[in-house]
């Protein structure tokens, strides 16, 4: 590993620099109070400290919202040729922070899992990351660390550390030491100090904290299929979906045929769906396995805390970037149902013993 | 077609369909079609096993297999009108050709089978998966116990697959079960009731019975019910579960039920390793 | 697909009480429109063409229905179509003029035409077919309805895709789903994070969230999503600060019709 | 034998097609003689101005653009300037350039459209565009394309093509793309031809030579040719009046026959729409235009209103042209998002904006509570009413004795479709008219 040491301005030229030759794409204020990753031209302001976390996480760009498969043309009667999608394009993703590069190592388990997704994958080969640990949380609602993604590298090109008033420039991979070598940055003898530094001035705790440890989860949830919390957190739930589309770890989708008007020649597509939709386990002939609201939440929880780290074994699918919460026009927060329940659990066991 | 070797599904021809010809198809009820397709090369399945069926501009939809496993060239499949698709798919017939893809999921492993006596319980369509394993099961025979087979419609007017069921019943040594929920006014020369009540008369032998059930959704907890109480342990019962299916390969999230995927870990599952999932049996 | 050749069906387009801006985003889907007519035989479009036809496979239902005598016409159209397609907003749910419903359509006379033209309504028998306003109408509440197609106006694309689905022996569906849906697809700020009020979680989607990529808010033109929380929805935009009429009013903007029917008042 | 235009007979022409909205033509004829002639709305009612009380104002502009969907953007911004007015909010620079950019793709559309669509069939002797695909494949192919264009503008600048939300009072909400307008003036700029081409199409159609003199009213500005902004002219009166006064303009008066609410200013009746502005505001149009009029044989003052298909030529020409240049210079001073916050409060205001087919007014009150209390508008269609009925009374003595029923049938459907009427927006506007005639006692026509 090559590491360095430079200042944000330094950091931002190199990554204009970068951006002038491949698209890069940057965390950028988007409204009034949203950000989100915006392909960086010459009069894009970068800027790392100001973020909260984009409105849709940067796993789109390894599964747009809409992608076609292949296309289709017929060439005689019942006959067709079929283009599979090709994805070649080489993309930057800078400044993305350890949640969501932890949920972009969990999106590669789930689409290596049994046949390996050659759509992700070859946007996922196409695509540098090059991260940016968080030297403070982003704001109040943020719990990445007590869901454990706070100090992920894995998966990264490089990473760029805060300490004071530089960066810590780590070049993990072939490829992230062939991006930084166009960086002017000064050399970095000791990189360990350095991100202790880092570790030191960060605030501690960090965020809020879930009110049991994510491993003990699984275990809790388990406990509380039949709560009855979970109708008091649907209350208000509108099933709109915005808690999964804007889930960096939410990977659901529905496939759709795009088709020209005679039929002759369309494409298959796949687009993000959301199981908090209520139609999303609907069968043909109606019967719903999730047509309550409450299935719907309860299912959406578990996958997060509990189904998917049993499946993977990559800890939880939730990486407490709190997009569900911030964006969930009705204030519904994953992080209060879990700590609901945990406390519930808790009380229980109080009680019993 | 120019994307070779489709039924090996390789990472390139992921989702992409072959295509096959309909060589034979039949009404067997007012919404369930029979079709026997030719394929290029034979299908290498398992029984239980399913394929994704397309028709370029409305779609895919999984289906089961219906046939044995072997080396024609064939597949077999029963499609119930159920929706968009498959509503388009009651108008084809002989020389058309649709998209396929597959075979996908676990199938039954004939090896639970052997040397045991098997139940099969169908309800409705719930025969055409199974039928794969029964002809499977038949075309052995030799090599196991008892084989008794329930199958139970709501209507004599649905019953799919009669000729085979017939023919079962008159080898001899298979015990057919055929029932209806309601034969009103209806020729019908079975038992009237739900595929639940004929299991006590079967006398099954808990210690040798193996079962094998595929149904509506609200079958299985009753029949569950009842192996249960005739003394079958859920190691021994092998359930195919139908969830909607949009990749059929473990990726789109539709099947999930808790940390299975049923198009990948399924459709066949053996129920004791599922029935802790509160979500199996709704 | 399959590939046997099927005679044309015959589609028409009628129109009532409405902008007739349905039928014009029709003629606006250029791309199309000559491809379209190889695959249809279109029989009657008053506002593109003079030609009429009797038996209808596809008939699409512009506007609202005000009067008995326009009931009495789209009867007739229903009798002699194979599927009858409920075209925007007005045809679907009644639309911004199924608002005055909440009025008595007497005061509506006098506001827009004076007292005297109310009063020579109510007296005089001749004026009676033409102008008996009996109450603004969506097409379903007439006839049975097959397919509706919502939005002011309506989507040319989930037109064609209804269009493409019939012609290939499918069925045309159009996913119960939220605005909120293709809002967040297309990575926009949430208009409640800007201290503005939305209908977008409780309407039929389908409009790729079109208002909202353009700066403004969801008004719900395309009608109720069945099932949607209306009381949670009712909730929240009293907490950022409506009132309980400033919500109603919100409510009634575009699916006056389709709220009364929703709520079962 | 009696001949054709001896006899006694009733034109009816029910459901005029090829125009917007329902109305119907009505002429009887006794031997020879023209005893009435009349023009019917049947279109339903819809209370606008009854169900936009209680509204706010930044809600009305969005609503009444629901009168037309061919006129949309005309109500959007005729409504929106009286709701400023109303409140007293001045519009900023951008936003008002927005607007205009606005308002020239709905013309470049609408005139597109009825030029091609509506009234050249005619002229083919087609009964519908439908055909022409088949025969006149490049002309529906141009128009489809030319059309295509218009629309792809206005949905560049106003968010969509029909109910566009992007304007609302006191500014843009979501100002265009700095790209796709560029794009949008590339390709104005690539279709120069195409619109030549059009020209060359309307040259080469026989326009019937009936002339009737009358006065032509539109808006007017010392500035530019009239589109947008202005004050009102009538081409019987020295100066101008201002859009506050539309209520002594329009003059609306019943007629002892007829319910209908009629216009008249100087004269018995008025026209509005393309013809007029070309004839008030001839000199301000683009020199291509003008060029485009002569090569059409359109002299002003011109007072043949078949011309009017011919003056929306020479409008598409100049909107075209006026487009390139706003275009890049909206580009050029550069497009910044504005404040568009509005303080809903009491007054009252008119606003007026020429749309294709005339002059529109839009005027609406707030009350005390910033929601509206009255309003009225006064579409093109109905100013022009009264005029094409008597148009349609000077011409069919004319005709009658040379023409047989189907081509007098035909010119008054012409006659009518020149003036682009639009009856849905009408409809609020108008009294449904019966005729009392003894043969269909009671029925509407
Ligand atoms: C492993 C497996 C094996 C199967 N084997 C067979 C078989 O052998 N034979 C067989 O006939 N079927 C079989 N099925 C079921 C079959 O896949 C479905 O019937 C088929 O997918 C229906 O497709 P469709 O496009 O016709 O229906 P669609 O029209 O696509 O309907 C299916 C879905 O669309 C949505 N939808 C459509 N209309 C509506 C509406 N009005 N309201 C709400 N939602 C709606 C629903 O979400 C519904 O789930 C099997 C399913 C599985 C999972
Ligand atoms: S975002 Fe909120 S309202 Fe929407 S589905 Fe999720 S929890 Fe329910
Ligand atoms: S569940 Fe919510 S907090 Fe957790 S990763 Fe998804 S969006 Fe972030
Ligand atoms: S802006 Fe409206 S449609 Fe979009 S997410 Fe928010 S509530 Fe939903």
């Amino acid at each position: 590993m090559i590491s360095y040491l430079a200042d944000e301005r330094r950091v931002i030229q190199w990554i204009r620099h970068l951006a002038a030759e491949t698209p890069v794409f940057f965390p950028m204020p988007h409204g009034k109070v949203n950000f989100r990753f915006e392909r960086v031209d010459e009069a894009s302001e970068l800027q790392f400290a100001r973020y909260r976390p984009t409105i849709i996480a940067p796993n789109s760009f390894l599964t747009p919202t809409k992608e076609e498969i292949f296309k289709y043309q017929r060439v005689g009667p019942g006959r067709y040729e079929l283009t599979p999608a090709v994805e070649t394009t080489f993309q930057i993703l800078a400044g993305v922070r350890p949640c969501d590069l932890k949920a972009i190592k969990l999106m590669d388990d789930v689409f290596a899992d049994g046949e390996r997704d050659p759509y992700y994958f070859q946007r996922r080969t196409n695509t540098s990351l090059i991260g940016y640990a968080c030297p403070a949380p982003c704001d109040e609602m943020a719990y990445c660390e007590s869901a454990g993604s706070l100090d992920w590298r894995d998966g990264v090109d490089v990473m760029l550390t805060p300490v004071g008033d530089r960066m810590l420039i780590q070049a993990y991979t072939e490829r992230g030491e062939a991006l930084t070598a166009s960086g002017d940055f000064d050399p970095c003898d000791d990189p360990d100090a350095e991100l202790q530094r880092h570790l030191d001035e960060r605030p501690k705790p960090f965020g809020r904290q879930l009110h049991a440890p994510v491993d003990e989860l699984p275990a809790i949830l388990e406990r509380h299929w039949d709560s009855p919390l979970w109708d008091q957190h649907v209350e208000r739930c509108f099933s709109c979906g915005t808690c999964n589309l804007v889930c960096p770890t939410c990977y659901c989708f529905d496939v759709k045929d795009v088709s020209a008007l005679d039929g002759s020649s369309g494409s298959r597509t796949r687009q993000w769906d959301a199981c908090m939709l209520t139609t999303f386990a609907t069968v043909a002939g109606g019967h719903n396995f999730r047509a309550d609201p409450a299935a719907r939440q309860r299912h959406r929880v578990k996958r997060k805390f509990q189904y998917l780290n049993e499946r993977y074994d990559s800890g939880a699918f939730c990486v407490g970037c709190a997009r569900c919460g911030r964006q969930c026009t009705t204030g519904i927060d994953i992080f209060d149902i879990v700590n609901d329940i945990v406390d519930h659990d808790r009380a229980a066991a109080g009680g019993a013993s | 077609m120019t994307m070779p070797g489709a039924f090996e599904p390789s990472p390139v021809a992921n989702y992409l369909p072959t295509t096959a010809i309909i060589e034979e198809a039949e009404n067997f009820t007012a919404r369930d079609r029979y079709f026997r397709l030719s394929l290029e090369r034979p299908l290498g399945h398992r029984p239980g096993q399913f394929v994704m069926v397309s028709v370029f501009g409305l779609g895919e939809a999984p289906i089961s297999i219906s046939n044995p496993p072997g080396d024609a060239p064939t597949l077999e499949m029963v499609i119930r009108n159920a929706g968009s698709l498959t509503q388009v798919l009651h108008s084809y017939g002989p020389g058309d050709a649709i998209g396929l893809r597959g075979p996908y999921g676990h199938g039954f492993d004939l090896h639970d089978f052997l040397g045991r006596d098997v139940l099969f319980i169908c309800g409705g369509l719930g025969l055409a998966p199974l039928r794969s394993l029964i002809r499977a099961v038949i075309d052995r025979r030799g090599e196991f116990g008892r084989v008794m087979v329930i199958s139970g419609c709501r209507t004599p007017a649905e019953e799919i697959y009669r000729p085979d069921l017939t023919a079962w019943a008159e080898r001899g040594d298979v015990d057919i079960v055929r029932l209806v929920d309601n034969a009103a006014n209806m020729p019908w020369k079975g038992r009237v009731g739900l595929v639940t009540e004929p299991i006590a008369g079967l006398k099954l032998d808990p210690a040798e019975t193996v079962v094998a059930m595929c149904g509506p959704p609200v079958m299985y907890k009753f029949v569950l019910l009842e192996l249960a109480g005739a003394g079958i342990n859920g190691d021994r019962v092998f359930v195919d579960l139908e969830r909607r299916m949009r990749c059929g390969v473990g990726k789109c999230g539709h099947c999930q039920i808790n940390d299975i995927y049923c198009c990948q870990d399924g459709p066949v599952f053996r129920f004791s390793e599922i029935a802790h999932l509160k979500e199996a049996f709704l | 697909m399959k590939d046997t050749e099927k005679p044309k069906p015959k589609i028409a387009f009628f129109d009532f009480a409405g902008c007739e801006g349905c039928q014009l985003a029709l003629l606006n889907c250029e791309d199309v429109v000559l491809d379209l007519l190889e695959l249809v035989d279109i029989v009657e479009f008053r506002e593109a063409l003079s030609e009429k036809a009797h038996r209808y496979d596809i008939s699409f239902i512009e506007g609202s229905i005000n009067r008995e005598e326009d009931a009495q016409r789209l009867r007739d159209i229903r009798a002699r179509s194979k599927y009858v397609v409920a075209l925007g907003a007005c045809a679907c749910m009644g639309n911004v003029q199924a608002r005055s419903n909440f009025v008595a359509p007497a005061e509506n006379f006098a506001v827009v035409y004076g007292e005297e033209a109310r009063n020579r309504v109510q007296t005089d028998r001749e004026y009676w077919p033409l102008w008996a306003h009996t109450r603004v109408r969506s097409v379903d509440e007439v006839v049975p309805v097959d397919y509706q197609l919502r939005g002011c106006p309506m989507i040319p694309e989930e037109f064609l895709s209804l269009v493409k689905s019939l012609l290939a022996g499918s069925i045309p569906f159009f996913p119960p789903k939220p605005v909120c849906v293709e809002c967040k697809m297309n990575c926009n700020e949430c208009v409640f994070d800007q201290g503005r009020t939305c209908m977008g979680q409780v309407t039929y989607a389908g409009c790729n969230a079109v208002c909202i990529n353009n700066g403004y808010v969801c008004d719900g033109c395309r009608g109720l999503l069945p099932g949607a929380n209306l009381d949670a929805h009712r909730q929240l935009l009293r907490e950022s600060g409506l009132t309980d009429a400033q919500i109603e009013s919100r409510y009634r903007l575009f699916c006056s019709q389709a709220e009364t029917k929703h709520t079962g008042q | 034998m009696m001949s054709d235009n001896q006899r006694s007979y009733t034109i009816e022409v029910n459901h005029v097609t090829r125009v917007e909205g329902h109305g119907s033509i009505r002429i009887n004829t006794r031997e020879g003689v023209v005893e009435d002639v009349k023009l019917c709305i049947v279109e339903a009612n819809r209370f606008f101005e009854a169900f936009v009380r209680g509204m706010g104002p930044e809600e009305i502009p969005w609503i009444v653009s629901r009168i037309c969907g061919i006129c949309c953007v005309g109500h959007q911004l005729a409504s929106t300037k009286a709701v400023e007015a109303a409140i007293g909010v001045v519009p900023g620079a951008q936003t008002i350039e927005l607007r205009k950019l606005l308002n020239l793709s709905q013309f470049l559309q609408s005139h597109v459209l009825h030029v091609y669509f509506l009234a050249v069939p005619d002229f083919f002797g087609a009964p519908s565009v439908l055909p022409l695909a088949k025969t006149h494949t490049e002309v529906v192919k141009r128009a489809l394309a030319l059309k295509k264009l218009a629309n792809d503008f206005t949905a560049v600048v106003g968010g969509r093509t029909l109910h566009p939300m992007a304007n609302t009072v006191g500014g843009w909400r979501k100002v265009p793309d700095k790209d796709a307008l560029a794009a949008i003036r590339k390709r104005l700029l690539d279709a120069l031809p195409e619109y030549e081409a059009t020209v060359d199409l309307v040259s080469t159609l026989e326009i019937p030579p009936y002339e009737r003199d009358t006065e032509y009213v539109s808006l007017t500005h010392p500035d530019e040719y009239a589109l947008y902004d202005g004050e009102v002219r009538g081409s019987d009166m020295d100066g101008t009046a201002s859009v506050d006064s539309y209520l002594s303009i329009c003059n609306e008066f019943t007629v002892a026959h007829s319910t209908t609410k009629w216009s008249k200013w100087h004269r018995d009746s008025y026209m509005v729409g393309a013809l007029a502005r070309v004839n008030n505001n001839f000199a301000q149009l683009h020199p291509k235009a003008q060029e485009t009029a002569q090569k059409l044989g359109l002299r002003v003052p011109c007072v043949n209103p078949y011309m009017n298909n011919v003056a929306q030529v020479v409008e598409i020409v100049h909107c075209a042209y006026e487009s390139i240049a706003l275009i890049e210079k909206v580009l050029d001073t550069g497009l910044r998002d504005e404040d568009f916050t509005v303080t809903p409060k009491a007054g009252q205001g008119a606003g007026a904006t020429e749309v294709p087919r005339g002059l529109l007014f839009h005027d609406y009150t707030f009350g005390d509570d910033g929601r509206c209390v009255a309003a009225n508008a006064v579409i093109p269609t109905s100013q022009n009413i009264n005029n094409i009925e008597r148009d349609m009374k000077h011409f069919v003595p004319l005709m009658l004795p040379t023409m047989s029923q189907k081509d007098l049938t035909l010119h008054m459907e012409m006659l009518l479709r020149a003036y682009d009427p639009c009856i849905s927006c009408s409809v609020h506007m108008l009294d449904v008219e019966f005729v009392g005639g003894e043969e269909h006692p009671g029925e509407p026509c």
